[in-house]
Parts: C-alpha cells; sequence; structure tokens
C-alpha cells in the first residue's frame, strides 16, 4: 500500500482525536481501577446508560446530548456512592474482593446492558446536534467537528479531574487512599467515605464519556463490550494512578488503532489495544509511565 | 571452629524505596548450632529472615547454604533443601484440618508420595510438637499456643537443617513460652540448627548458644550471650545513651 | 510430581474402594441410559439439542472452577478457549476432513498451550491482572479469527455434519454423548484433582500463598497446571460446537455471553467442589432452555446477571455451601 | 487551656490473647510521658486503644481536650484526630507514592487544620529543614529519618493539642533516633502539647520525658514520676537485657 503524506497526516490526526475521547472513557476507570483497586468491568455499561440517556432526552426533548450530560452526571455520581456502598458491604469489608468482587461488577455489566437492549432494543441509535456532521478542513487535510468536540469535553473532563485530585483536600485523599488505606484514619479521613465519593466521580465521568461516544458513532447496548478491555488497556498502559499518563496511553491507543485501521483495515483495530495490553503486562507491568 | 559453616550469609543488602533496612549484613551459622537473633523493633530482623527465605531478592550479598550460593532461589526450592521457618503471625491454611496442614511440607517439600506413610509422618509430628490431639480440629478453633505449635510443626514437616523460628513466642504466657522452648531444644537435639528470633530476652539467652544483634540494619554484635549483653553497644541501642 | 496419590486422611482397605469405586460405575451407567432412554422418550431431536447445551456448560463450568475456585482465579476469557476449540474443527474440517473425533486432541493441546502461555504473562502479578489479561486475550483471538479467510473470516464457515453415526443413530445424538462423556471425564477429572496433592497444594496457595510456598509448593507451577487444564477442556468444549450448530462465526464463537454463564455457573453452585459447577450449570442451563421457550433469549443474559450479583453477594459459597451449611446448623 | 488524657482500668487483646490486664495511667496537661518496656509487652496495644485502633474489653479512656472531655472507647480512629489527638503510627505510615508537601497537606483534612495551614505548614518546614528541601520528593524515597520527620510533620499538621507518638526510634540508627527524640521535645514547647510517647529506646525516651510507665507483660511494672526514678530502677535493666 502508498503511505501518501496525507493519509499519514490525516491518521495521525484522527488517532489524536481518538485518544482525547479515550482518555475522557479511561479516566474513570483510573480512579477506580487504579486509585481505589476496584476492578469495574461494568465501568463500559455505565457508559452505555450514559450514551442512551443521552439519545432519549435528545431525541424526546430535543436538548444537545453535552447538556444531558451536565444534567445527568450528579445522578450517575449518586448511583456511583450506591453501587460502592452496596460493594463494600458485600464483598470489601469482609475482604473478599478479589473472586467474588470481580464476579459481581461482571453481572452488574450484564444487568445494566440486557436492561438497556429491554428498553431501547437491539437497534443503533444516534443523536443530533448542530456539531454533528460538519467538517474543518484545511486543505487536504479534513477534521470532523463530532470528534473534536469529544476531544474538547474530553481534555476538559480530564483536566478538572486532575485539578480536583491535586488541589483539593478531598482529591489528594483519593490519590492516598489506595496507598494506604488504614494511614488515611491516622489523619483524620474516613478511607471508606473517601473511595464512596471517589467512586462516585468515576462513574459520572463513565456516563459523559457515554455521551461523547453516541456524538462521535450511533451505538447500541453491546458496543459497551468494545471498550472493556480498551479503558483496562489504557489504565495499565499509563501505569494505573497517574492522569497525565492515562492521557498519553490514550493518545497512543488512539493513534494506534487510527494507524492500524488506515494502514491494515478497520477489523485488526480491535486487536490494537489489547495487544499493546498484553505486551505491557509481559514486559512492565507497572505500565510505561509507571513510577 | 573448623567445620564449615551451615548458613553464611555475606554483605546482605536490602532497601526499600529511600530506607536501607540491610545493610551489607553478614551472618554465619554452623551445623546444629542456636543462634539468637534479636536488635530492637524495625532493626530488620524480619527481612533478614526474608531474603534468608527468599521472600526477598538480594539487592547485595549473597546467601550460601550448605556449599552452595541460594541467592537466586524460589522460596520453595530452598524449603526443599532444608531451609524452614515458621511466621511471626500464624499463617495456617485455614481451609485444611491441622493434620491436612502438615501434610503439605511431607508431600511437597520432602517429596513423599504413600498417602500412608505421610499421614504416618504427620502424626508423628504432630505428636512432636504436642499436638497430636488436634489432629482433625480446622485451624479456627486452635488456641495461639496451638496455631505457634502448628506453625512450629508445618516447618518441622518440611525435614530441614535449619529452623528459622520468627517471633514464635510473642504474645504467650510464662509457662507456654516455656512449652515452645522445650519443643525447639528437642528439636536441636535432633540435628537441626535453629536460629530463634525474639523479644523475650530470657528465652533469647536460656535458649541460644551465640546471640546476634541487629541494630537499624546492621550487625552490632555477634557472640555467647552473656558477652553480647554486656557489650556496650548493645546496652546502648535497647537502653539508648 | 506426586499429583497422582490419593490424600485423604483416613485410608480404607483396597478391596472397599474397589467395590465402591465399581457401584458408583453401575449407579453411573444406569443414569446414562436412564438419560437417553427419556431424551429417546420425547422423539425429537430438539431434546438432544437442548440436553446438548446445559451439559456443555457443565464442562464449561468444571474446566473453569478447576482453576476459578480451586486456585482463585476469575477467567473471562472462556469464549477465547472455547473459539479456539471451535476454530481448530473449522480449520481440521477444511484442511484435512479430519472428523470430530480425532480433532479433539489437537483442540485441547492448543487451548491448554494457550492457557499456559496466559498464566505464564500474569500469574505472577496480581489475580486482577490475569483476569483482564484473560479478556484482552479473548479479543485479540477474536480479531486473529475474524481476519483470517481460510477458516471464513468475519462470514463464518458452514460445516457439513454426517446424518447419522453407526452405534449412535442420529448426529445429535452422537454429539449429545460425546459432549456427555466429556463432561462426565471433567468431572471426574475434577473430582480427582480435589483429592490428590494438586487440589491440595491449590488449597494451600489459595489460604495463604507464601506459607504454601514455604512448605515447598511450587505455586507457580501448579497454577500453571490449573491454567492449561482448565484451558484445555475449555477448548473441548468449544470443538464439537461447529458440528452442532453446522455455521459458525466470530461474533457467536467468542461471545461474551458463554464468558458470564460459565463464570455465573460455579459461582451460583459453589465453588469449592466438583459438585458445585455441575449443580449451577444444570439449574441455569435448564433455566435458560426454559425461559429461551417460552419468552425471549435476550431475558436469558439478565436472569444470569441477577442471580450471579445476588449470588456472590448474599451467598459467596454458593448452593452447595449454603445447604451444607444449613445441615452443620441442623447437626 | 486544658488538654491531658486519663486511661483507667485497660484491658484488651487480640482474639483469645489478652494483651492489657488493667492499665491505669494519667497524662497531665502539658507533661510528656513515656511509656517503656520492650516490644512485645503491651505498648502499642495501648496506643492503639487510645486512637481507636483496637477496642478494649474493659477500661476507660477519657480525653480532655481544650477543657472538654471526651470518652474516647468506642470512635472511630478518624473521629479521635478530629478531636484534636494527632498520632504518629509505629512504621510511619506516610504515603509513599505522594510528595512530602502533599503528605504534610494531607495531615491538615480536618476542617480545624485547614484554618491554620499556612501557620502550621511553615512552621514543619522551618522546625524540619531537611522538609522543605525534599517537599516535592515522593515520601517513599526519602531515607528513614526523613520519614520520620515527616510522619511527625504529618501529625502536627492537624493542629493537635495532645499528640501520640509510638515508637518513633523504629528502624533508625541511634544518632537519628536522638534528632527525632529532640525534635519532639522541641516540637512541645514550641506548640504547646501534651504528649504521650510510647519508645523502646530507654535512656533516649527519657531524656525529653517527665513522667515514665514501664510495662512489663501488660501491666505496669514501674510508675516513675520522675526520669531519675525510673535510671535507678532494675526493673529496667532486667527487662531489656534479662540480666537477673
Amino acid at each position: 500500500m502508498d503511505i501518501t503524506w496525507d493519509l499519514f497526516v490525516n491518521a495521525l490526526l484522527s488517532g489524536l482525536l481518538l485518544g482525547g475521547f479515550y482518555a475522557a472513557t479511561a479516566v474513570g476507570i483510573t480512579i477506580a481501577f487504579g486509585m481505589l483497586d476496584i476492578a469495574n468491568i461494568a465501568h463500559p455499561a455505565f457508559m452505555m446508560l450514559g450514551a442512551f440517556l443521552a439519545y432519549y432526552f435528545n431525541t424526546w426533548l430535543g436538548v444537545d446530548p453535552l447538556i444531558v450530560t451536565l444534567v445527568v452526571m450528579p445522578f450517575a455520581f449518586l448511583l456511583g456512592r450506591c453501587v460502592y456502598k452496596l460493594y463494600y458491604q458485600a464483598f470489601e469489608r469482609r475482604s473478599d474482593e478479589s473472586l467474588q468482587g470481580l464476579a459481581f461488577f461482571f453481572g452488574v455489566l450484564f444487568i445494566v446492558e440486557v436492561g438497556l437492549l429491554l428498553v431501547f432494543g437491539v437497534d443503533y441509535r444516534f443523536v443530533t446536534a448542530p456539531y454533528i456532521g460538519p467538517s474543518i478542513g484545511m486543505g487536504p487535510i479534513s477534521v470532523p467537528m463530532r470528534m473534536v468536540v469529544p476531544l474538547l469535553v474530553g481534555v476538559g473532563l480530564v483536566i478538572s479531574v486532575q485539578v480536583f485530585l491535586s488541589r483539593t483536600f478531598m482529591g489528594r485523599a483519593i490519590l492516598a487512599v489506595a496507598q494506604d488505606r488504614e494511614a488515611l484514619r491516622l489523619v483524620g479521613v474516613d478511607p471508606i467515605w473517601i473511595k464512596e465519593i471517589a467512586f462516585g466521580i468515576a462513574l459520572a465521568t463513565a456516563v459523559a464519556a457515554g455521551a461523547l461516544l453516541i456524538i462521535i458513532q450511533p451505538v447500541e447496548p453491546s458496543v459497551g463490550r468494545d471498550f472493556i478491555g480498551r479503558v483496562f488497556a489504557i489504565c495499565v498502559l499509563g501505569g494505573m494512578t497517574s492522569l497525565g499518563g492515562t492521557v498519553l496511553a490514550s493518545a497512543i491507543v488512539g493513534v494506534a488503532e487510527s494507524f492500524t485501521s488506515t494502514f491494515a483495515g478497520p477489523s485488526w483495530a480491535p486487536a490494537v489495544s489489547f495487544g499493546l495490553l498484553i505486551i505491557t503486562l509481559a514486559i512492565r507491568p507497572s505500565g510505561i509511565f509507571g513510577r | 571452629m573448623t567445620t564449615a559453616p551451615l548458613l553464611k550469609m555475606t554483605g546482605v543488602t536490602k532497601r526499600f524505596g529511600g530506607f536501607t533496612a540491610l545493610d551489607t549484613v553478614d551472618l554465619e551459622l554452623y551445623p546444629n548450632e542456636r543462634l539468637g537473633l534479636i536488635g530492637p523493633n524495625g532493626s530488620g530482623k524480619s527481612t533478614l529472615v526474608n531474603c534468608l527465605t527468599g521472600v526477598y531478592r538480594l539487592d547485595g550479598g549473597s546467601v550460601v547454604f550448605n556449599g552452595s550460593d541460594i541467592s537466586s532461589f524460589d522460596i520453595h526450592s530452598r524449603t526443599r533443601i532444608g531451609i524452614a521457618r515458621s511466621f511471626q503471625i500464624p499463617r495456617p491454611f485455614k481451609g485444611l484440618t491441622v493434620v491436612q496442614n502438615i501434610e503439605v511440607p511431607l508431600a511437597f517439600a520432602v517429596g513423599m508420595t504413600h498417602q500412608r506413610e505421610i499421614a504416618d509422618a504427620a502424626h508423628a509430628i504432630l505428636k512432636e510438637v504436642g499436638l497430636n490431639a488436634k489432629a482433625d480440629a480446622m485451624p479456627r478453633v486452635l488456641s495461639q499456643v496451638e496455631l505457634r505449635k502448628l506453625e512450629l510443626g508445618r516447618a518441622l514437616a518440611a525435614r530441614p537443617k535449619l529452623l528459622v523460628a520468627d517471633e514464635s513466642m510473642a504474645g504467650l504466657s510464662d509457662s507456654e513460652v516455656d512449652e515452645i522452648l522445650e519443643v525447639l531444644f528437642r528439636l536441636n537435639g535432633e540435628g537441626i540448627s535453629i536460629i530463634l528470633i525474639e523479644h523475650i530476652m530470657r528465652a533469647v539467652n536460656r535458649f541460644s548458644q551465640r546471640v546476634a544483634v541487629l541494630v537499624a540494619g546492621a550487625k552490632i554484635a555477634d557472640g555467647p550471650p552473656k558477652e553480647v549483653m554486656a557489650h556496650p553497644e548493645v546496652e546502648r541501642a535497647y537502653l539508648g545513651q | 510430581m506426586s499429583a497422582t496419590t490419593n490424600a485423604s486422611s483416613e485410608v480404607p482397605s483396597a478391596s472397599a474402594v474397589w467395590l465402591k469405586r465399581l457401584l458408583g460405575c453401575g449407579i453411573g451407567a444406569v443414569l446414562i441410559v436412564l438419560l437417553f432412554a427419556a431424551l429417546d422418550w420425547t422423539g425429537t431431536d430438539y431434546a438432544y439439542l437442548a440436553a446438548y447445551t446445559v451439559v456443555q456448560f457443565i464442562l464449561l463450568a468444571t474446566a473453569w472452577n478447576i482453576l476459578g475456585g480451586y486456585a482463585g482465579y476469575v477467567n473471562f476469557g472462556t469464549a477465547a478457549f472455547f473459539a479456539i476449540g471451535c476454530y481448530t474443527t473449522v480449520f481440521c474440517y477444511k484442511a484435512f476432513q479430519l472428523p470430530l473425533l480425532a480433532t479433539l486432541p489437537i483442540s485441547a493441546v492448543l487451548a491448554g498451550l494457550v492457557g499456559l502461555g496466559t498464566g505464564y504473562l500474569t500469574l505472577r502479578l496480581r489475580g486482577v491482572f490475569f483476569s483482564i489479561c484473560t479478556l484482552a486475550m479473548a479479543v485479540v483471538l477474536q480479531t486473529l479469527v475474524t481476519n483470517w479467510n481460510y477458516v471464513g473470516g468475519s462470514r463464518g464457515a458452514y460445516i457439513l455434519r454426517p446424518e447419522s453415526v453407526p452405534l449412535f443413530g442420529s448426529y445429535s445424538r452422537f454429539l449429545f454423548a460425546i459432549m456427555l462423556a466429556m463432561a462426565i471425564g471433567s468431572v471426574l477429572l475434577a473430582r480427582h484433582i480435589e483429592r490428590t496433592w494438586l487440589g491440595r497444594g491449590l488449597a494451600a496457595i489459595r489460604d495463604e500463598e507464601l506459607a504454601a510456598e514455604s512448605s515447598g509448593v511450587p505455586a507457580l507451577r501448579l497454577k500453571l497446571i490449573a491454567t492449561s487444564l482448565s484451558g484445555a477442556l475449555m477448548g473441548l468444549a468449544g470443538t464439537p460446537f461447529p458440528y452442532f450448530i453446522t455455521y459458525v462465526d466470530p461474533t457467536t464463537a467468542f461471545s461474551l455471553n458463554i464468558a458470564v454463564n460459565t463464570i455465573a455457573m460455579p459461582l451460583i453452585g459453589g465453588t469449592a467442589t466438583w459438585l458445585g459447577p455441575v449443580v449451577g450449570a444444570l439449574l441455569l442451563g435448564i433455566i435458560q432452555q426454559w425461559v429461551t421457550v417460552t419468552i425471549s433469549s435476550s431475558l436469558n443474559l439478565m436472569i444470569v446477571g441477577v442471580l450471579l450479583v445476588l449470588f456472590v453477594a448474599v451467598a459467596p459459597n454458593g448452593m452447595v455451601g449454603f445447604v451444607q451449611g444449613l445441615r452443620r446448623r441442623k447437626a | 487551656m486544658a488538654s491531658s488524657l486519663i486511661i483507667e482500668g485497660l484491658q484488651a487483646g487480640y482474639g483469645a490473647v489478652r494483651v492489657l490486664h488493667g492499665i491505669s495511667i494519667a497524662v497531665r496537661e502539658g507533661e510528656t510521658v513515656a511509656l517503656l518496656g520492650t516490644n512485645g509487652n503491651g505498648k502499642s496495644t495501648l496506643i492503639k486503644c487510645v486512637t481507636g485502633q483496637v477496642r478494649p474489653t474493659a477500661g476507660k479512656v477519657v480525653a480532655t481536650i481544650d477543657g472538654q472531655q471526651y470518652d474516647l472507647v468506642g470512635r472511630a480512629t478518624e473521629e479521635i484526630v478530629d478531636l484534636g489527638i494527632a498520632l504518629v503510627p509505629e512504621g510511619r505510615r506516610l504515603f509513599p507514592k505522594l510528595t512530602v508537601e502533599e503528605n504534610l497537606l494531607l495531615g491538615a483534612f480536618r476542617p480545624k487544620a485547614r484554618q491554620e495551614i499556612d501557620k502550621n505548614l511553615a512552621f514543619c518546614y522551618k522546625t524540619f529543614p531537611r522538609l522543605n528541601e525534599r517537599r516535592t520528593q515522593l515520601a517513599g524515597s526519602m531515607s528513614g529519618g526523613e520519614q520520620q520527620m515527616l510522619a511527625i510533620g504529618r501529625a502536627l499538621m492537624s493542629a493537635p493539642k495532645l499528640l501520640v507518638i509510638d515508637e518513633p526510634s523504629v528502624g533508625l540508627a541511634p544518632i537519628l533516633v536522638a534528632r527525632v527524640i529532640e525534635s519532639i521535645a522541641e516540637l512541645k514547647a514550641a506548640l504547646g502539647l501534651t504528649v504521650l510517647m510510647a519508645e523502646q529506646n530507654f535512656h533516649q525516651a527519657i531524656r525529653i520525658a517527665d513522667r515514665g510507665y514501664v510495662l512489663v507483660h501488660g501491666e505496669i511494672a514501674l510508675s516513675a514520676n520522675t526520669p531519675e526514678e525510673l535510671k535507678q530502677s532494675d526493673v529496667v535493666r532486667k527487662l531489656y537485657l534479662g540480666i537477673d
């Protein structure tokens, strides 16, 4: 195949755009898995929940999907706190999280997915918004707005979470909770409460990422499955605990997938993130950017 | 002494981040010797045990056992060549009965294959540590001193040349301490070298032929108990200046 | 390796053991004959197909439990091993016209090797990484198969199955017999593992890995054996599948639905013994066959999900553990 | 206003093992009280009863903070810290992958401490210049002595009235032990704290202690009102060195 300069730049650009969106999908899993040590396999299912809520209010009331998300996020935060409370009561408290807890989230994944399936059916659904459709063109390079908007929102989301984590008392406590849970009590913080809040935040970001997804492409409930491994791959690749690492890893995965689609064919793209994950686990389990 | 040492640790160093837990520690143990390893809390005793048994990889130095360098051996390989340990906090296999706990090392470390042989050997060991009445009990019903005995019994079942008893007596009453000491003396009488790590000085003094003192990751004294206890540096480490 | 010795603490006399075994075999044989008779009595091929599905889940659940229940590692990638079995069949059928029975050992070896490789990569890390890695492996393999035109790529492949098989009658009957034999074999294997040093070693590792290693248990090696065995059995489960549905494509073979069922069955039945996966598979399998016929198949997954969440949260020892608990309280 | 700690008839243990058999001690306003004894005699358990990490089976733990009385038994650790009782735990328990400054700021989580955060941070850096030099370094990469200083600093950030220190000398070279012990005395004087300190290093501890208790087998073997009294006691030598 000829690798033309235009093709190359286009692939790189769309990879970076994709990476921005991936960062939004992985930020929640970095919090839940990397910082709280909760392997929330159901994260992508909650993304789909966000996507379908955006779809529902968009078609019913004509509201912009991003505005829907802003309204829905506080509810997702509360839902996340409830899910964590349940998880804590049933598993963490009797320190049985490894086997049973993983299976728990796997079950939740299917409950949410099939729930959406029963309500919305198996057809692909999409949203309408002014920025879906037009592209910005610069010579031979054209950038669709439906990719630019998720990139901007995704980056904005990651930056706000990062600021929250590094500048607030609550944020620092979240960073600390995975390192030494009991020591957190010694500085006057209830670690269970911190984890509950953090898991709520993680779920809120999942819902937001779902709205971004449905802006990029039409979705049906099981699309979320494609993201299970991808978000974990990004999280592990990025070193688990740093959002900076997650953003870089997202960009790498986005670009790698985009190049693979362009030069080897889209059918190879799903293997990219997983391949990177397996290689990372084999060679350097602490991730590329782990410290 | 003219015999070759059973264990020779040379320049053993272990760091955790910026914290040096062991700094070029040398330690020797001769066949059938009883060594007491003491030192204030956090001085590196447990780290040394973990370096000896293979839980930690060394950042420097070497461990030679019975003439061969075992620095890169796995935990289970070290057990198989004759280094067994008991744990400070008892770690029984909760899902197995007392006698089944003992059978695990008999099968895996000693390599016995005949069930009847293994069962007989396990019961013999239980008798030796004084647990034969509880053979079919689950570990969760055992008392603290019984759990310590199970720890010792399981270590013993690996048929070791060297037994590392890591704080086997902490939290026990005086008479219980004596019970454990008796078991240890008997094992030593059967030819097993023993490293006793203990805070109970009475027990260390009574048991050890030689005492080594660790302070802040370094060995500061090594010799007969009386001499070591009178050593000004030891007194300083324990009592301060 | 001393993994073949019987490890039960009491050692009854040899003749008593043989008598008991013989009795067990006899009862088993009678039950199997009765089962075939009952299925024949329905007079439809469909009965065999439904029974095949249930028994296939017994095999998968038992396979999963060898690693998940005995060693405590969650495998999300059942579908990957299952699909290795499927596609070994497709490949061997297209390339050599190899019959099913000859394909079985090849699948087992391939799936076992993939299990070994995955285990080798991740078992030294924390358990959750193994779980994620199995998930990842399923997608990588699916992508490979999707792009492998020889076995049909994303379009899938057709398998022509013989009308009938001598001695067995219809091919459905034959497939069921094979699956039943493999399921029984897997349960016997699981029971054997439980009672020998492999199972005892795995139990010790699951309880206290450091203490197990200090007792001379080669933890990594035992876990790798479990991973390979578990993978090989899952591969076996997938091997007859193309003959069963006569058409197979990557989406079906790698479906996550297989994975969730395989996890749910042992956890609902109980992971501690060989009986748990069997009970769980029978229960869920029969419920699903019934729901598929009467309501809809998408509801199936909902039921599996809800039961899974309920059981792991409320009855972590599964049905078998729950019943044992009741009995102990009575006693 | 007065801050003090009274412990009466305290009993505690782990499972079947009883570690403390009826301990009564008092730490009065402005005092530094040392809990002495070798390992395994119950010092840490006593400290953990004060900080809510171990629940006593009998007895009372009552703290007075700024004239207000609180029964500590049954309260969670974080509640106790919130009252104004800071803990420097055994083994330091820092957050190794956070920077020095982030560790310190976490110490000021409780609302009352946040008001004084600038003042306390400046004070910490003044007292421990090493921490100031290394504020952006990860806590886990520092040496043992620096980590101990950070642990003390982190406790101070909660603006405590009562400081509870468990084995500050653990794992430190003798020279550093002296330095850490001295810094505790300095802090106490500068901030007007009341201090309860468990320490196995006898002579270092009594350098700064007003009074001391020696624990043997979970009971108080000696209660001394002056450091001199402790120095002259046979109990200590016998206990520490096993010399009869």
